[in-house]
């Protein structure tokens, strides 16, 4: 099923959530509302003509300029084939682009949705700060509950992929050494 | 003794003694164990904390991120044509797919796909395959040495020797080839390349069932793995699991067979888990499936050698490939990696740099299943389970 | 460009120097010291001329053990001094490979001459100049004590004479001779010499035994093994390796309990040793005859355990407390169902004595106890897997496993300690393993039967004595057939390390308790009533011993074919393994 | 006693064998006493091997080869590592001191000096004459293993069933995991 | 030195005794005053022994000998059994603490 039957499906279940589509690029996905972002999450899956049961990989992107980060859901639908030794189908692939305001990152998350999506958003929230709210593996932070970092020390501060991350020059007594002291050192 | 549980009989005065008796059973403290980052069953540097009671595994809870070297904050700074040395790092056994992955990313987002010649793609096909079976050679002989068997370790790598001196003939490098790049592949075949690999596949065929023979039959390897680490289908695709792994629990799913995967003309038949020694995505069908890929490999191979003969002449590497700019659009491109789905997601913003680029690392994904799989097994199975999930910590961690 | 030294390497090398000098002038200070002492001792002595009569009063006997103790002392420190004085020379001249397989073929022909010469000297003290045995009885309690009268030199010396075969009769009028005879009359003294003997034979196992394993291992899995260390095929490699891990840290792990972690790997490496003592080699060629020798040497393998865990359990390390408790269970298990396995030999034998057990199987190898009835032949099966248990070796090997337990109880070992451990664990093994061809292969006797060696010197008519120990030893008994069975049992057991997987902890015992057990139990109950079905004086069953001869010659053929096949599976991979592995030579790549 | 007499008799081996005796008693002596004195649990166990190992000794002096094989199996072999299993499930940590009060070592040890000197005074005043009480007849020659197996199965039979329905019972018995 | 007879054995029995004896009276480790009967049953061996050897002669002693360390074996193991349940109940093996049921 192309991405643009999956908008429409999606429109007419989920009609002002849903704000926005973008097909013409080579990564045709829609845009959901972050708050109505589970129960869609889980239509999707539930949902006997969609079937999303696999979610490939979730991207945090920064958008500095319009203070905006975004977080893109890629997600397929895996179906038997007719008997047993014939392949597996990848249909309906299709992304879901989630906004959440820069200062105050918030998305709820959608662990129970998908299990994959556990590590996925522990790594965006360690790497580029968006907080997905009641994840499973939550811990207590600074502002109330955030996912418990998966790369970085549990105790590092500041998160490396934003694009105004200023490098920390030194961590438990160990220096830091860039080029010319550059605080955004390019290589 | 593990399954053996005798269950005491209840006290029949417990009531009388002082009331801190709780449980009859003997309560000896459970331990906290280290099978830490500098540990031989871990592949890498990964540090699992196992919760024990004796020598059983109550809880298992991976921690990651001792192999992080910010591959994708690089990527921020990097043209595509010079990233692609960071794509070899990431799952250092198969760098020649990961070069493939992130250039037909990069080659779709810009649309220079349509201008790569046939002969690029037959010679990509043929690299990537080879590293496959390179891959699935090391995983095989470690999955050995985990279980105690030390000589298919050296079998494996006798044979991976010599895939590895054709990939040095090819491009000069042994691990990390970076042969692979955007808009085609760094230069051509050497002359005696096609019959070489030929008399290799020869060569290397009848070997796999020798393997079959020495530790995949041996009673005392079935004993081990057979029903031990069960994922059922449904948990493998709630998990996000990919590739061996997926297809160990019986999920016939391998995005080569997908329409658009370059790999149509292939005929070759994709090994799935059926439960042979024990229940269907235990680690004996996770491991047979690995082994019996490497014989499709051949298969592919041989048929992309003999195609290879009739494109003598066409030029391997495009221009453009070098001043590429990126359009302000993004993209997310996944191809079969031998340990599972590697997708790249690229974002360009007009400039020759691009704005964002995402591993998914399937080893990323594959490690996750272990939090749930190693709940209340044996010790010695841990180091079986986390074996048959063939995790490279250097794409678990980019 | 020009080499700086620095300051402070610059003061070292002299103060090295003049130590080096002060060594070589106090050493040889010494050595001219002892002059003056064997000029006075002998003068007083006057060694050419005293007769060995009157070496009877103690003042003369203590004279030649002075004069000789200072010759060699003095050689000893002259010897020292020199080699720091020319120790470059000395240095180039060793280094020469040959130089030092030379050394270690002298070594070991030395060893074998020196080895032989005092048997051949016992055998005549022993024959010719010991008075008759006399007997005393101690009064009360009736046991007949044996002991030789203690002066040598009631019936003198002169006139008599050691005839060496090869080298003919020497007469012993000189007192030099008598001076080494003299102390070997003393049981203590062939003790002393057999101890020497015995731990010679122990220290060469692991020696060779690591070398071994490493070679046949590199051959297993299509690689040379050490080839460097030492020159042909690195013969030195244990040498090497043994030196360089006398000089590792001498590490104890913090917060462990310091005493027991240094005591441990002694407790693990005595037992094994002197289950050597009950170890017989040859009819004649054991340290003691114990009559319960079978369950002595049990004994000793059973106290390694407690080794182990104290190792594990002092090294303050969560992962050597895991191999420690799986080697307790393990090994204490095990030793249930390899007791059992062995009283099944000892049954078929009616003797509990080892070499009573060998001289029962010496009529020709369809004799040994592996072929005899069916019982046996699974007893030596589930015997051979019962050792492996207990010696902590191939599938088994749990204990020290190293993809789980990082390296078992042996984590925090290093260095010596470390080697202290693997040498007691190569020395059980070779006990097992001996064990195992006493009982199942006739130990020391020949694949021939005993007979034949008559018939054929009777044939040949052989009359010079040596050839004829040579012709009875090839065709009877020896105890180099004793050593080649043991180490061919060895060569299986590193054949299976190199070729299975390890088998899980609850495997181990599940194996042990609800498999090997049962099994051995009802291989015991069916060797008894088989026994009983046989022999004369029980039920003497006519059927039963028709069925036992077919299948014991069936048995026999088996374990012939089994040899041959072994050897021309060797063959077969020995005449092309150019073809089975280096055929793609790499350097027919292009661009190479 | 009539030690004079055999005084002449006495050849090196003789010798040697009183110089094992005194060997081996100080040997397990010393470790009894060990076991007395040392307050880590883990390593009285020890100490304890090193009393069996001295016992063990002692007894192939005096010619019972098969009972010193069975105490090294058995109680070296078997016994102890119970001990050590049960120190080891039964104790937080091995170094806890459990440290009785003084007044309780003092009484103690003096009562077990005490009894010491009792025991001693009364084998050694010779009153109790032990030849007069020997029943049997003694044997010519050291009791061979097989005499004491034979003697097992016949005239001890019994005590003997006894015994192994003891162990069965322990096994029965153990209820750790 | 006096040759080695009966006397020197049953001091030595003696004395393992007497040491067994306290290290039972003075241990309040329950595993302690285990060994400090293996002592005493170690000792009571001794004597069987060295009877049957310059005493009697027979082979009696011996198989008594036998019998003892038998029993001494399945005595061990219920004794851990015992302590087991014991440090179940009471989280330790102090005997002193073994007063629950004074009421």
């Amino acid at each position: 099923m192309a991405p643009e039957e999956i908008a429409e499906i999606l429109k007419d279940t989920f009609g002002a959530s849903i704000t926005d589509t973008e097909f013409e690029s080579a990564h045709p996905r829609v845009v959901v509302a972050a708050d109505a972002w589970p129960e869609v999450a889980a239509f999707l899956r539930d949902d006997d003509r969609l079937q999303l049961n696999f979610l490939r990989s979730i991207s945090a992107v920064d958008y500095l300029e319009d203070d905006k980060f975004a977080a893109v859901y890629d997600l397929a639908s895996y179906r038997p084939g007719k008997t047993d030794s014939d392949a597996w189908a990848l249909t309906n692939a299709v992304a879901v682009q989630v906004w959440t305001d820069r200062n105050d990152p918030h998305i709820p998350s959608v662990a129970h949705v998908w299990r994959a999506a556990d590590w996925h958003e522990r790594e965006a929230y360690d790497l580029m700060g968006v907080i997905f709210d009641n994840h499973p593996d939550s811990v207590e932070g600074l502002n109330g509950f955030h996912p418990r970092r998966i790369l970085c020390p549990d105790d590092w501060e500041g998160h490396p992929l934003q694009k105004d991350y200023a490098f920390p020059m030194e961590y438990h007594g160990i220096p830091a050494v860039t080029e010319l002291n550059q605080t955004r050192p390019i290589h | 003794m593990a399954d053996v549980i005798l269950e005491s009989q209840p006290d029949i005065n417990a009531d009388l003694s002082s009331d801190q008796i709780q449980q009859q059973d003997l309560q000896t403290e459970e331990m906290l164990v280290n099978m830490g980052p500098q540990h031989p069953a871990t592949h890498g540097v990964l540090r699992v904390v196992l919760r024990t009671d004796g020598e059983m595994v109550l809880e298992a809870v991976p921690h990651i991120g001792y192999l992080h070297r910010c591959a994708e904050k690089i990527g921020e700074t990097v043209a595509p044509y010079q990233y692609i040395p960071y794509t070899d790092r990431m799952d250092y056994l198969a760098g020649m797919n990961n070069n493939l992955a992130f250039a037909q990313a990069v080659e779709k987002l810009t649309g220079l796909e349509s201008e790569i010649t046939e002969r690029t793609k037959l010679i990509r096909i043929v690299f990537a395959e080879l590293n496959r079976i390179a891959s699935h050679l090391v995983s095989f002989g470690t999955y050995g040495l985990d279980l105690g068997a030390f000589t298919p370790f050296l079998y494996a790598f006798r044979e991976r020797e010599y895939i590895l001196d054709l990939f040095e003939s090819a491009c000069g490098a042994r691990l990390t080839y970076s042969y692979i790049t955007v808009g085609g592949v760094t230069d051509d075949l050497p002359e005696r390349f096609v019959d070489i690999t030929r008399e290799f596949l020869d060569y290397f065929e009848p070997k796999v069932h020798e393997y079959n023979l020495l530790l995949s039959h041996n009673h005392i390897f079935i004993k081990r793995t057979a029903n031990v680490g069960v994922i059922t289908a449904q948990e493998a695709l709630d998990y996000g699991l990919s590739g061996p792994v997926l297809r160990g629990s019986g999920v016939n799913f391998d995005l080569r067979k997908q329409p658009g995967s370059g790999y149509e003309e292939f005929d070759f038949n994709v090994p799935v888990g059926q439960g042979e020694k024990g229940t269907v995505g235990d680690c004996w069908d996770r491991y047979i499936v690995r082994v019996s890929e490497m014989l499709e490999s051949v298969k592919i191979i041989r048929q992309a050698l003999d195609k290879l003969d009739g494109t003598e002449g066409q030029e391997t590497l495009h221009k453009k490939g070098k001043t590429l700019k990126l359009p302000a659009d993004e993209i997310y491109y996944e191809i079969e990696n031998p340990r599972g789905q590697l997708g790249f997601f690229v974002r360009g913003n007009g400039s020759a740099i691009p704005d964002r680029v995402k591993a998914r690392g399937p080893s990323f994904c594959n490690l996750c299943v272990t939090e749930k799989v190693c709940e209340d097994v044996l010790l010695g199975d841990v180091a079986a389970i986390i074996g048959s999930i063939d995790v490279v910590m250097g794409e678990v961690d980019r | 460009m020009a080499s700086i030294t620095l300051p402070w390497v610059q003061r070292d090398t002299e103060k090295l120097s003049n130590y080096r000098e002060k060594a070589i002038r106090l050493l040889a200070f010494i050595a001219l010291a002892h002059i003056p002492i064997i000029l006075g001792a002998w003068f007083l002595l006057d060694p050419l001329s005293t007769k060995p009569a009157d070496l009877q009063d103690s003042k003369v006997l203590l004279v030649p053990p002075l004069c000789l103790g200072s010759i060699g002392g003095m050689l000893l420190f002259a010897g020292a001094a020199f080699a720091i004085y020319a120790y470059e020379l000395i240095g180039r001249v060793l280094s020469a490979p040959w130089v030092a397989f030379i050394i270690f073929i002298g070594a070991i022909f030395g060893i074998v001459i020196g080895v032989w010469l005092h048997a051949e000297i016992l055998m005549t003290v022993q024959r010719d100049w010991m008075p008759a045995k006399e007997t005393s009885v101690i009064p009360f309690v009736g046991i007949e004590y044996d002991h030789t009268v203690q002066s040598i030199y009631q019936n003198n010396l002169e006139g008599k004479s050691v005839d060496f075969p090869l080298i003919g009769a020497i007469s012993i009028d000189t007192p030099i001779l008598a001076y080494l005879m003299f102390p070997l009359q003393f049981p203590l003294v062939r003790d002393l010499v057999a101890v020497g003997g015995i731990i010679g034979f122990i220290s060469l196992i692991p020696g060779f035994g690591i070398w071994w394993e490493r070679k046949v291992a590199g051959r297993i899995q299509s690689r040379m093994g050490p080839m460097r260390a030492g020159g042909w095929h690195g013969w030195a490699q244990s040498a090497a390796d043994g030196i360089k891990l006398a000089f590792k840290e001498d590490y104890v792990p913090p917060g462990g309990d310091g005493v027991l972690f240094r005591l441990a790997p002694y407790i693990t490496f005595i037992p094994p040793i002197c289950a050597f003592i009950a170890l017989p080699f040859a009819t004649a060629w054991v340290f003691r005859d114990l009559d319960v020798a079978l369950i002595f040497i049990l004994a000793m393998l059973g106290i390694e355990v407690m080794g182990v865990i104290l190792a594990g359990w002092a090294s303050n390390n969560k992962w050597s407390v895991y191999g420690a408790m799986r080697e307790a269970c393990q090994m204490v298990s095990y030793e249930i169902p390899m007791g059992m396995a062995l009283l099944i030999p000892v049954m078929t034998a009616g003797s509990l004595s080892l070499t009573g057990i060998a001289e029962a199987q010496s009529g020709g190898f369809w004799t040994w106890f592996v072929f005899v009835n069916p019982w046996c032949f699974l007893a030596f099966f589930l015997y051979y897997v019962a050792s492996l248990a207990s010696c902590k070796r191939a599938p088994f090997d749990l204990p020290e496993s190293e993809s789980e337990l990082v390296a078992g109880f042996l984590t925090e070992y290093s260095g010596f300690r470390w080697s202290m451990f693997f040498f007691g664990e190569y020395v059980a093994m070779y006990v097992v393993c001996g064990l195992a061809a006493i009982l199942f292969l006739g130990g020391w006797m020949s694949p021939f039967p005993a007979s034949s060696a008559e018939w054929f010197i009777a044939q040949a008519n052989i009359e010079n004595g040596m050839l004829q120990t040579l012709v009875k030893s090839l065709l009877a008994a020896n105890p180099i057939w004793f050593i080649l069975k043991a180490t061919f049992l060895f060569f299986v057991q590193l054949w299976i390390r190199w070729t299975l997987p390890r088998i899980r902890i609850d495997q181990v015992l599940y194996a042990c308790v609800q498999v090997l057990l049962p099994a051995t139990m009802v291989v015991l109950l069916g060797n008894t009533l088989w026994i009983l079905g046989v022999s004369e004086n029980g039920l003497n069953l006519g059927w039963l011993i028709a069925i036992d001869g077919i299948i014991n010659k069936i048995l026999a053929a088996a374990g012939v074919l089994t040899l041959v096949g072994i050897v021309g599976i060797a063959a077969y991979g020995y005449r092309n393994n150019k073809k089975l592995v280096g055929w793609l030579a790499v350097d027919q790549l292009p661009g190479k | 006693m009539d030690s004079v007499a055999a005084e002449q008799g006495r050849s090196l081996k003789d010798h040697m064998d009183d110089l094992a005796f005194y060997i081996f008693a100080a040997i397990s002596v010393a470790s009894a006493f060990g076991v007395v004195v040392s307050q880590n649990i883990v390593r009285t166990a020890l100490f304890l091997l090193g009393t069996l190992g001295g016992v063990a000794g002692l007894y192939f002096l005096l010619d019972a080869n098969l009972i010193a094989v069975i105490q090294l199996i058995v109680y070296a072999g078997g016994t102890l590592i119970l001990i050590v299993f049960g120190i080891m499930l039964t104790s937080k940590s091995p170094w806890a001191e459990f440290k009785p009060p003084k007044s309780q070592i003092v009484l103690a040890a003096f009562v077990g000096l005490l009894m010491f000197i009792g025991i001693t005074s009364l084998t050694l005043s010779g009153e109790v004459n032990w030849a007069a009480r020997a029943t049997k007849t003694p044997l010519a020659t050291s009791p061979k293993v097989a005499e004491a197996g034979e003697a097992l199965l016949t005239t001890y039979l019994v005590p003997f069933e006894v015994d192994l329905t003891a162990i069965g019972a322990a096994y029965l018995a153990k209820t750790e995991k | 030195m006096l040759a080695v007879g009966l006397s020197h054995y049953l001091v030595l029995s003696a004395l393992l005794f007497s040491l067994g004896v306290v290290c039972m009276a003075t241990k309040r480790n329950a595993i302690g005053i285990l060994i400090g009967v293996e002592l005493v049953l170690n000792s009571a061996n001794v004597n069987l022994i060295a009877f049957s050897k310059f005493q009697t002669g027979l082979v009696d002693g011996q198989v008594f000998a036998v019998f003892v360390i038998l029993l001494a074996a399945a005595e061990a193991a219920l004794a851990i059994a015992i302590f087991m349940n014991f440090y179940n109940n009471l989280q330790t093996v102090d005997v002193d603490r073994g007063d629950v049921l004074r009421g």
